[in-house]
């Protein structure tokens, strides 16, 4: 299973803060559990088909999309971030 | 040394700290970032007199990136003390949001520190602003100029 | 704005000060400079510990070059605040000697603000520095660093 | 006459910190005035033949030595400074 986190702006068009969901099996990249997630919440697909922004933690560590994923891992979608 | 709380903090209590803690320091630079109530109109904002401020964050990953930050800005510059305290929670205009402190022997080293710092805490650490103005309540847009800054370092 | 004085500062009181005093200000820097007590052996001096600085002045210039130097910064940035203070007589390794201070709306100007004033500061107003340390009585000498700063203003 | 001033370094070389003298007749630049100031003491002349650089401030303001005086100038003489 994955951790999945969703903060800020992500967090309210999703209406959710936080779901499990298994490890997609076969392609293990951030990519494809893009694309899993897309194909099951219109609301999701909604996020990367606008011209947004979402940035991707894996472990509390930003990624790229080539990112491969592993059992347990902890992922995070989030806007740019604003501090300061 | 990194700090992330909701309480207010005491900038001159932190100024005394370092100078009465960091071996023979020659300088000592602080950094406060207030909420400021004018909202300038900016890629999707809308502007307005702002009345209030949210500070979400990654409570996880916070201190991760934060320290991730410092530690690379003590490796690039000889820094004696460096201090980071970053707020979350609901804020007003006038209130503190960030301080950054740091000190060294020579004032070149101070400054940078703390202006890569923030520049890196700006867009590098997950904290999200969502502001209440006499216009609307939305997030915040990241600024192009922040994205910009992280260019000169 | 600006003092020269024998006395002592309070960094925490002109924090509050523009804090409170400054319009909407989103950024507040402090630099404060400080006696080290060990004395880089540089062109001319002699190194070892200090034990004591005094701070000569040109008593009718130094207000009138530290004004200068403020109004160019004036000039150059969007400032909201500044305040400059600087000690003169004689002063113990670990006390303070010079405090600038600088608020703005967004910290680019805050920052270069106060880095400017210092690097100005330096080399283009009236102060000297005879320092005794284990080693020797002796006037410090102009650090190339601090003309070199200059240049990049 | 001029008010003349020296400062630290250059103030203890001369073993005084003020003097006043006559504005030079003729020539009346700050160059001019140094050589008529050397020509009447070693030790003032000893400042300029080191490898030494000495500022020259009139009415409070550097100057360089091509700088023209008036009458009831007020100049200071003194090294690089060390503010800060």
């Amino acid at each position: 299973m994955l951790d999945i986190h969703y903060f800020a702006s992500i967090r309210e068009a999703l209406n959710k803060d936080h779901e499990r969901v298994a490890l997609p099996s076969g392609d293990n990249s951030v990519a494809n559990l893009i694309s899993q997630l897309q194909s099951g919440d219109p609301a999701f697909k909604a996020l990367f088909s606008e011209n947004n922004r979402v940035l991707v933690a894996v472990n509390q560590t930003v990624v790229d999309q080539s990112h491969r994923l592993s059992e347990g891992d902890e992922v995070a979608f989030f806007p740019p971030m604003t501090g300061g | 040394m990194i700090s992330v709380q909701q309480e207010d903090f005491d900038v001159a209590e932190v100024y005394r700290q370092i100078r009465h803690s960091a071996g023979d320091a020659g300088a000592i630079v602080t950094f406060t970032g207030l909420v400021r109530e004018i909202y300038d109109a900016e890629a999707g904002n809308s502007g307005g007199r702002v009345t209030g401020l949210f500070l979400e964050h990654y409570a996880g990953m916070t201190e991760k990136s934060l320290r991730a930050i410092v530690d690379q800005a003590a490796e690039r510059w000889d820094l004696l003390a460096i201090r980071v305290v970053h707020r979350v929670g609901a804020l007003a205009p006038g209130d503190q949001i960030v301080l950054v402190a740091t000190a060294s022997a020579h004032r070149g080293d101070a400054f940078s520190a703390a202006e890569f710092i923030m520049d890196y805490l700006k867009s590098r650490a997950p904290f999200w602003k969502k502001q209440t103005s006499t216009q609307a309540t939305e997030w915040v847009e990241a600024r192009e100029t922040d994205a910009e800054a992280l260019k000169r370092w």
